[in-house]
């Protein structure tokens, strides 16, 4: 199975280099590319499975949210309440993202 | 066959994961310079996907606390987090713009390749 | 000493609200101002130096932002090597600017001197987070402040082989930090948390049933922090980056920006991942 | 949408950037000039930095309230009643300073830009 794949494939390199005139580098690309998702879908395989109840991502830390973030915070929105209150140092670092986006554009932009 | 049904079961993280080497690539092996920022936005974007889709549960609703408490919430915490995440592409994105712009003003051109030679001229 | 539990953000916050006023200040005290700045990254020493002392006396403690207990909220840890580390960024970063409020106004054109200062404290002030945060998504944040900046204080110059050097270097920086953030999205899919210590418990366990995610993430954490390390094959951004760059900004870089990626690949590797995957027979 | 953040879809960031998104198109649509009117350069890099330091600064008060770094519950700030539109205690200041830190970004990203290439003049207008 597996060499009738790998014979399929240096076939398949070596039409499209001569047949079709396509480069080296442009093919090996190609065949690596192939190669990461072939690699990255065994990954995907063993992943728990999508939109599951008892996925492990689904676990103690979002059922407080859900279950307390109206009481704790006062916020009905959740994700609101996550993003000002639970885990506001990230948004501290994400207005200061900005902040440092504007200051690099300007300092960019003025330098010349 | 057990991978193949595992990847039909999970399309949504495969898919992610296909956006992600197509950006990767695009981003390393193009020498047009606003080619390589778009593919960093699609390398962002299914990054973004990926964590999303982590976060959905099956018949769940958007985490806005209603009226009848029985309700199925989605997971609120990936939604949030990629908030956080978009915005930092955004302000990542804005800046290799004006710096393309001024490497457009410096060199009268964005291929990576064409530069490369002007400065081996100097 | 109720202000003694707060230092781990207090100081983090000194460098963060000098740069917010920096462009303000240097608008209003343009002779003044660069002692200023240094006035912020003074006391920030002086605090870490009470933070090295209280730790070494009292031993290692947490700190959890906004009162909500680890899982829940973000956790910053303070013990004696996190510490030792934020103390070598702070007072190396002291050095370097006192050296270059001189040496900036040959180099630079007077109206981006005060955006350099922001850029310069904001880029402090992620660094001295990204040694003492416990958690990985705002690791993730700081990285990308970091990355900004460190780019932005090397285009500031006005020459035109610095503009392509920091393009280059924020697109290899963006592939780490999206390689990161994929390796983020893996663990927290097996696991559930973000913070490093539930990590490391649930990790445990999820390596058995999931062993390839976690494969890969820790190869994805590698590639990322070896891109923005520049450890040998990801490197080529390096050269061009460091020697175009201003002098101040060129130390800076060289002396902590580097060193620092390293430093979390370490914390990483040894917090995050259970003991068994890193040793070689499994 | 800024302020009704806490209590429906939207917030900060999402607000912020429709608030921004009009001030630029008022630029787009009739010229740059009535554009710079609505917000000058001085008040939109005023309002930048204002909003990261409001928001540095809710954290600071709220140690001074007794909680630790961004607390809100835990600082004694006012919840109220959930549901209501004075309630959720820092969350609401936080999200008005946001929305008023990323509408001012939007703006002076686009002026930047902008205005840069029109100093340049017109010879350097070429499409590539």
């Amino acid at each position: 199975m597996s060499f009738i794949l790998i014979a399929f494939l240096i076939f398949l390199a070596l039409f499209l280099r001569f047949m079709l005139g396509v480069e080296v580098r442009s093919i090996l690309t190609f065949y690596l590319l192939g190669l990461i998702i072939y690699l990255f879908s065994f990954t995907v395989a063993e992943m728990p499975l999508f939109g599951s109840i008892d996925s492990p991502a689904f676990n103690e830390v979002p059922k407080r949210y859900l279950e307390s973030g109206v009481t704790e915070t006062g916020a009905l929105n959740i994700v609101s309440s996550i993003i000002t209150d639970y885990r506001a140092f990230d948004t501290l670092g994400e207005a200061t993202v900005l902040f440092a986006a504007i200051a690099a554009v300007i300092a960019t932009l003025k330098s010349h | 066959m057990e991978i193949l049904s595992g990847l039909i079961h999970n399309y949504y993280y495969f898919v992610a994961i296909i956006l992600f080497v197509i950006g990767t690539h695009t981003m390393l092996t193009h020498a047009n310079m606003i080619k390589k920022v778009i593919a960093m936005n699609i390398m962002d974007t299914s990054v973004f996907l990926l964590f999303v889709a982590i976060g959905y549960v099956q018949g769940g609703r958007p985490p806005i606390i209603g009226g009848d408490s029985e309700a199925l919430y989605i997971n609120p915490l990936p939604g949030a987090l990629i908030l956080t995440g978009i915005v930092v592409a955004v302000s990542v994105t804005a800046y290799a713009l004006s710096l393309i712009v001024k490497i457009h003003r410096a060199y009268g051109t964005v291929d990576c390749d064409e530069i490369c030679e002007l400065r081996s001229d100097e | 000493m109720a202000l003694a539990e707060q230092l781990p953000v207090l100081i983090v916050i000194t460098p963060l609200i000098g740069a917010f006023l920096a462009p303000l200040l240097y608008r209003r005290y343009r002779k003044t101002s660069g002692y200023l700045v240094l006035l912020f990254l003074l006391l920030s020493v002086v605090m870490a130096v009470f933070l090295l002392i209280k730790v070494l006396r009292e031993g290692p403690f947490s700190y959890q932002m906004g009162n909500w207990p680890p899982p829940w909220g973000i956790e910053y840890v303070a013990d004696p090597l996190r510490v030792y580390m934020l103390l070598v960024v702070v007072a190396i970063s002291l050095w370097i600017f006192l050296f270059a409020i001189k040496d900036l106004e040959h180099e630079l054109r007077r109206e981006v001197i005060g955006w350099y200062y922001t850029l310069y404290l904001l880029l402090v002030a992620s660094m001295a987070a990204m040694t003492m945060t416990n958690d990985l998504f705002n690791l993730f944040v700081l990285m990308e402040i970091c990355a900004i900046t460190s780019c932005a204080i090397i285009t500031v110059k006005e020459d035109r082989e610095c503009l392509e050097a920091g393009f280059k270097y924020l697109i290899l920086s963006a592939m780490g930090t999206g390689c990161f953030l994929l390796g983020v999205a893996l663990l927290y899919m097996v696991t559930g948390h973000l913070n490093f210590g539930f990590l490391q418990q649930e990790l445990a366990v999820a390596v058995i049933d999931y062993p390839l995610n976690v494969f890969t993430a820790a190869a994805l954490f590698i590639v990322a922090f070896g891109t923005k390390a520049a450890l040998f094959p990801l490197h080529v951004w390096l050269p061009d980056a460091h020697a175009s760059a201003p002098t101040p900004s060129s130390a800076m870089l060289s002396g902590l920006v580097i060193k620092i990626y390293a430093f979390s690949l370490f914390i990483i590797l040894y917090r995050v991942f259970p003991r068994s995957l890193l040793t070689p027979c499994l | 949408m800024i302020v009704n953040g806490h209590l429906s879809p939207g917030g900060g960031f999402s607000g912020g950037a429709i608030f921004g998104s009009s001030l630029v198109l008022v630029a787009i649509s009739f010229n740059l000039e009535a554009g710079a009117k609505q917000i000058s350069h001085q008040t939109a890099s005023l309002l930048e930095s204002g909003g990261a330091l409001g928001f540095a600064l809710t954290g600071l008060a709220a140690i001074f309230l007794g909680g630790n770094y961004l607390a809100n519950r835990a600082a004694g700030f006012p919840l109220g009643q959930a549901g209501e539109f004075f309630s959720a205690g820092a969350i609401w200041i936080i999200t008005v300073f946001i929305g008023i830190k990323v509408a001012s970004t939007i703006t002076t990203l686009f002026y930047n830009i902008i205005e840069k290439e029109q100093a340049v003049g017109d010879i350097k207008r070429t499409d590539t």
